[in-house]
């Protein structure tokens, strides 16, 4: 369904790697490696659309991304080093917002639970600036929980968080893949995730 | 996207095959270049008669009116060049637009100049708000704003994307230039050549300006080309054509 | 995406700029004090003669206005670019120019229409008369919007460029010019007892044509800035 | 620490300073730029007679100087407060006032300086005299410091606060307009052929007590900005 | 030598903890832990001096850090979530003011071995903010092999490393203790430290 092919991602002078292909079925996991600079957020990056490939081409369905950004855009959801999250709202209304933009009515209900459930419990109510770093994270991280997407692109995302909410986001993408959604993620964090099918990319050993 | 297909456009689209073409060009264009503008320069001050209003100083009109026609005229080759870089992703495209614009700057400064310095005779002044000049003024930021906005950004491929989305934008001040005179009264004077009139000037001078023109534009593209030929090397430095003749060149 | 869905987005898209106005008020009074700081600081430091004070204040009043404008276009987008929430936007499932559109509405009604409220006042402070006063703030309402929306383009254009700052006022200030021209050209040409309509016709069709492609131009401009 | 180690480090705030200056260059030729605009829009909105532009010019070149660096206070430390590196200036083994007397005097040469040395080309185009230029410039020399070492506390006091720039404008004019009508004081009593010294040379006193009191008010507002 | 006296330390509404005790001597490691948003940079900070405490007292040396600052930051390295790392600076251009500004003389020649080492070799002169997330964080540890300070506190150091790096600093932190220095750090991260004392305090157990 997510099929890359022959792709090149250039950076300023450096290549960073070519001719990666690669194929992602419903249900299936996708674990990038690859050493600091070694082109994993810029892998992340193309395959959201949000970086032009220099050569090659990322398949939606078997049709190119750029030429369907509205659909593709529809079943996916992105979650960068940065949290995308407003520090002059609330958790809640970061969530609230988010859900409106992408055009989808979700109740107040809905989002309490979810900030609860991601361990915000008493705190959706406080700008997010004033919340430490995981916390910040953990706001983002409740789009998740929220989200409809079938592809979850994540970049790091154990990141600033603890030990107990690295074990509840490994549940979250296990649950996701279940119910037949993919996942496509690097951290340089020892983390389990039961999948039925993994694949590795490991960046450091594609060509440049 | 047929357009692209075309065999030509694809064979002198690649770097490569440019880069080696213009190189066997340039000297012809410099020759072109420089005997017309000669011949122009000497039609203008002992060919054309002496104005009856305002005796020798209007023979500035020879250079002013060439370098005002190709200010815009090259705007509107970049802009053009621009929009294929970005539809069709043309590399050769890009780098033809940042060929262009310093030119392009260069020659609405030297309008401005003649034009500033024959208002002084004329209208008793080097400079009026006037719209026409206005919107030249304005032409000059725009070509500046490429400029800058192209060495401000690092990555040469978003540079090149963003400074071409910009000077599409900017396509829009060209008509202000032209139309100008005739939407609003101005002290300058409304356009006297035209396709559907007859000349109303004299066929000599008529003529003489021609030539200076044809001629401005063969310097052009002789400039446009070597600095073209500049930027490609600079940003395929790293391809192996590129090293080779560099290579090939150091020994 | 339904149509509904396309208006909740950019309602939305509306509400959140507007909030985050609202929580940061400090900033979003920088624009509307800059432009009273402007204006009030000519009688301190030019003359404080008010025929000399009435022949100037249409233009310093626009060109207030248009100052005013250009410096608050760098918040436009770059927040939402150092925090992330940008990358977030480009990958709604939304045409990108519907929720730019919905931006600049809200930098206009935070940043532009206080000006155009703002503007009898201090008219009246340079000593302008109620038919100039009138006519000034028609035009400044056809005019703001048209820097707003232009000024999108140039924020989105150099937004990854550091300290973008006077790239923006580089690239959008040629296109300000016109607005700036017939705006004042309007109010001078009734104070000079002339005809002003053509001078308010043309703004308007600038704001026309302004409203239907620069959310284009800025969506393209922002897609390559993030790359 | 040593004198030496003193000096070495106040040193190094003002080349770092310098050097990110350079490196963004297009952020440094902001408050230039501005300058230069809000100075040429006038013709362009006002009225293009010499007559109304010579009286009106050194109060517009004053308000643009002041407007140009209030605009750039701003960059003065929010840059260093978002990447960490202000919390590390406030580690270092050194007297924080030195450290910020580095930074302002970095700060006026890249963005005071240049406004002073630009200001005679600018005074020509609106029609002012050798005499007149030569002492507005005297005047910017002795006025534009004093607007950094102000600016500077101001800056850092609204540091946390999400855009200051409003509370930061708030915070410094009442301080500046002293400088601002001793400034314009001076040049308008010398083209009404009266004596100017004694503007001068408050212009001078500020300057002494600016540079003697406002480095330990910025280091405290830091301080506090950071907790 | 670091002695923390009865501390107390309030964000907002909240108290985070009270009566937090504990004296670190040379060659000790404090190795901090708790959940995310239970005070641990909060109370880093105040460690440092950058955050003035509710109640209770800081005392290095015997002596409130608040009445000698110049003295203990010239023996302070403090590293947070922010990298402190200028992005229009190159990584050599950054270690070489920065090393300026404590008043220390450093050579050309010793800063770039120590961005070798630490794994930034053929990018020390490119502009730090194109560099990747681990990147930018190797060119802030990079302080860490120049400086001689004796106290270092580590606030997430290992975020955004790669296996070898996580590695490397940890050895570096081993060798500053093993040559009598201090360190305060704090992770979410598993990560082996050998150190010959090492204390813990978890703010998830510290009365609040
Ligand atoms: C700085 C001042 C000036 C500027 C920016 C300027 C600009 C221009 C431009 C852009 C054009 C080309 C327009 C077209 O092709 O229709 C032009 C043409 C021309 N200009 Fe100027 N001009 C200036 C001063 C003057 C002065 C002082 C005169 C003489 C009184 C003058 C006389 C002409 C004439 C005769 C043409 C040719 C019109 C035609 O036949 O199309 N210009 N100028
Ligand atoms: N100004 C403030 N107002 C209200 N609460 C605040 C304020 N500043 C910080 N807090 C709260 O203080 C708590 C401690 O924050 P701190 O950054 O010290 O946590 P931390 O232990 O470092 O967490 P993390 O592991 O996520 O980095 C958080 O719960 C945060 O929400
Ligand atoms: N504009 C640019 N010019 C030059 N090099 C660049 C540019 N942008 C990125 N790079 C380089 O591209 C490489 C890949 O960066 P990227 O952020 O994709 O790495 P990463 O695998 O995500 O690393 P990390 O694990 O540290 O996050 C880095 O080496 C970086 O220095
Ligand atoms: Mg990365
Ligand atoms: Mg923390």
């Amino acid at each position: 369904m997510l099929e890359v092919r022959d792709l090149e991602c250039v950076r300023g002078d450096h290549r960073l790697f070519s001719g990666l292909s690669f194929c992602l079925q419903e249900g299936e996991l996708l674990y990038l490696r690859g050493s600091n600079g070694s082109g994993k957020t810029s892998l992340l990056r193309t395959l959201c659309g949000l970086l032009e490939p220099a050569e090659g081409e990322v398949l939606w369905r078997g049709q190119d991304i750029r030429r369907q950004r509205d659909e593709f855009n529809a079943e996916l959801t992105y979650l960068g080093h940065l949290n995308g999250v407003k520090g002059e709202l609330t958790a809640f209304e970061n969530l609230r917002l988010n859900c409106a933009l992408a055009g989808s009515a979700v109740s107040p209900q809905t989002i309490y639970e979810a900030l609860e459930r991601i361990g915000l419990g008493g705190r959706e109510d406080l700008p997010t600036q004033v919340l430490s770093q995981g916390q910040k994270r953990r706001v983002a991280l409740a789009r998740l929980l929220l989200s409809r997407a079938t592809l979850w692109v994540l970049d790091e995302p154990f990141t600033a968080l603890d030990v107990g909410a690295v074990e509840q986001l490994a549940g979250l993408i296990e649950a996701h893949l279940q119910k037949g959604g993919m996942a496509v993620f690097t951290t340089h964090q020892l983390v389990e995730i039961g999948a039925g099918a993994v694949q590795e990319v490991n960046l450091d050993r594609v060509a440049a | 996207m047929g357009f692209k297909n075309s065999i030509a456009w694809y064979y002198f689209s690649s770097p490569k095959n440019f880069y080696a073409l213009a190189g066997k060009l340039i000297p012809w264009f410099w020759v072109l270049a420089i005997g017309l503008i000669g011949v122009g320069l000497y039609m203008s001050f002992f060919v054309a008669p002496t104005d009856y209003k305002q005796g020798e100083s209007y023979r500035i009109i020879f250079i002013h009116v060439p370098a005002a026609w190709m200010s815009m005229f090259i705007y509107l080759v970049m802009a053009a060049y621009a929009i294929i870089g970005l539809a069709w992703k043309v590399r050769m495209a890009d780098m033809m637009a940042s060929a262009l614009a310093p030119t392009g700057a260069m020659f609405t400064f030297l309008a401005l100049w003649t034009g500033a310095f024959w208002g002084k005779p004329t209208w008793g002044t080097y400079w009026v708000w006037d719209a026409r000049l206005t919107s030249e003024l304005i032409l000059l930021f725009l070509y500046i704003g490429f400029i800058s906005l192209q060495s401000a950004i690092d990555d040469p491929r978003r540079a090149a994307k963003a400074s071409g989305l910009l000077a599409i934008v900017g396509v829009i001040n060209l008509p202000i230039i032209y139309f100008s005179v005739k939407w609003w009264n101005t002290l300058h004077q409304g356009a006297s050549v035209s396709p559907t009139m007859a000349p109303k000037m004299a066929s000599i001078m008529l003529t003489t300006m021609l030539i200076m023109a044809i001629g401005f534009w063969m310097y052009t593209i002789a400039v446009v080309l070597m600095r073209a030929r500049r930027i490609v090397l600079e940003r395929e430095r790293q391809t192996g054509w590129v090293r080779e003749l560099l290579l090939g060149e150091g020994k | 995406m339904t149509e509904d869905g396309l208006f909740v987005a950019w309602r939305a898209m509306l509400v959140r700029d507007l909030t985050l106005a609202m929580r940061r008020r400090a900033d979003v009074l920088t624009s509307l004090f800059f432009f009273i700081i402007v204006v009030s600081l000519f009688p301190l430091g030019v003359s404080p003669e008010m025929a000399v004070l009435r022949g100037i204040a249409p233009g310093v009043i626009w060109v207030a206005a248009l100052l005013a404008t250009m410096l608050s276009l760098g918040r436009m987008f770059s927040d939402d670019h150092q925090d992330g929430s940008l990358e977030q936007m480009l990958l709604l499932p939304q045409p990108l120019s519907l929720l730019v559109l919905g931006k600049v509405l809200a930098h206009w009604l935070v940043s532009g229409l206080p000006l155009v409220l703002l503007s009898p006042l201090l008219g009246m402070q340079l000593g302008l008369g109620a038919d100039a006063i009138g006519l000034l703030m028609l035009t400044l309402l056809l005019g703001t919007p048209v820097l707003s929306l232009i000024g999108a383009i140039g924020a989105g254009l150099t937004l990854g460029v550091r300290g973008g700052g006077v790239l923006v006022s580089l690239l959008v200030l040629p296109l300000y010019i016109p607005v700036l021209i017939f705006g004042t050209g309007a109010v001078d040409a009734s104070l000079g007892g002339m005809d002003y309509e053509g001078h308010l016709s043309l703004l308007g069709a600038f704001l026309v044509m302004a409203l239907l492609t620069t959310p284009l131009a800025t969506a393209a401009a922002l897609r390559i800035s993030v790359e």
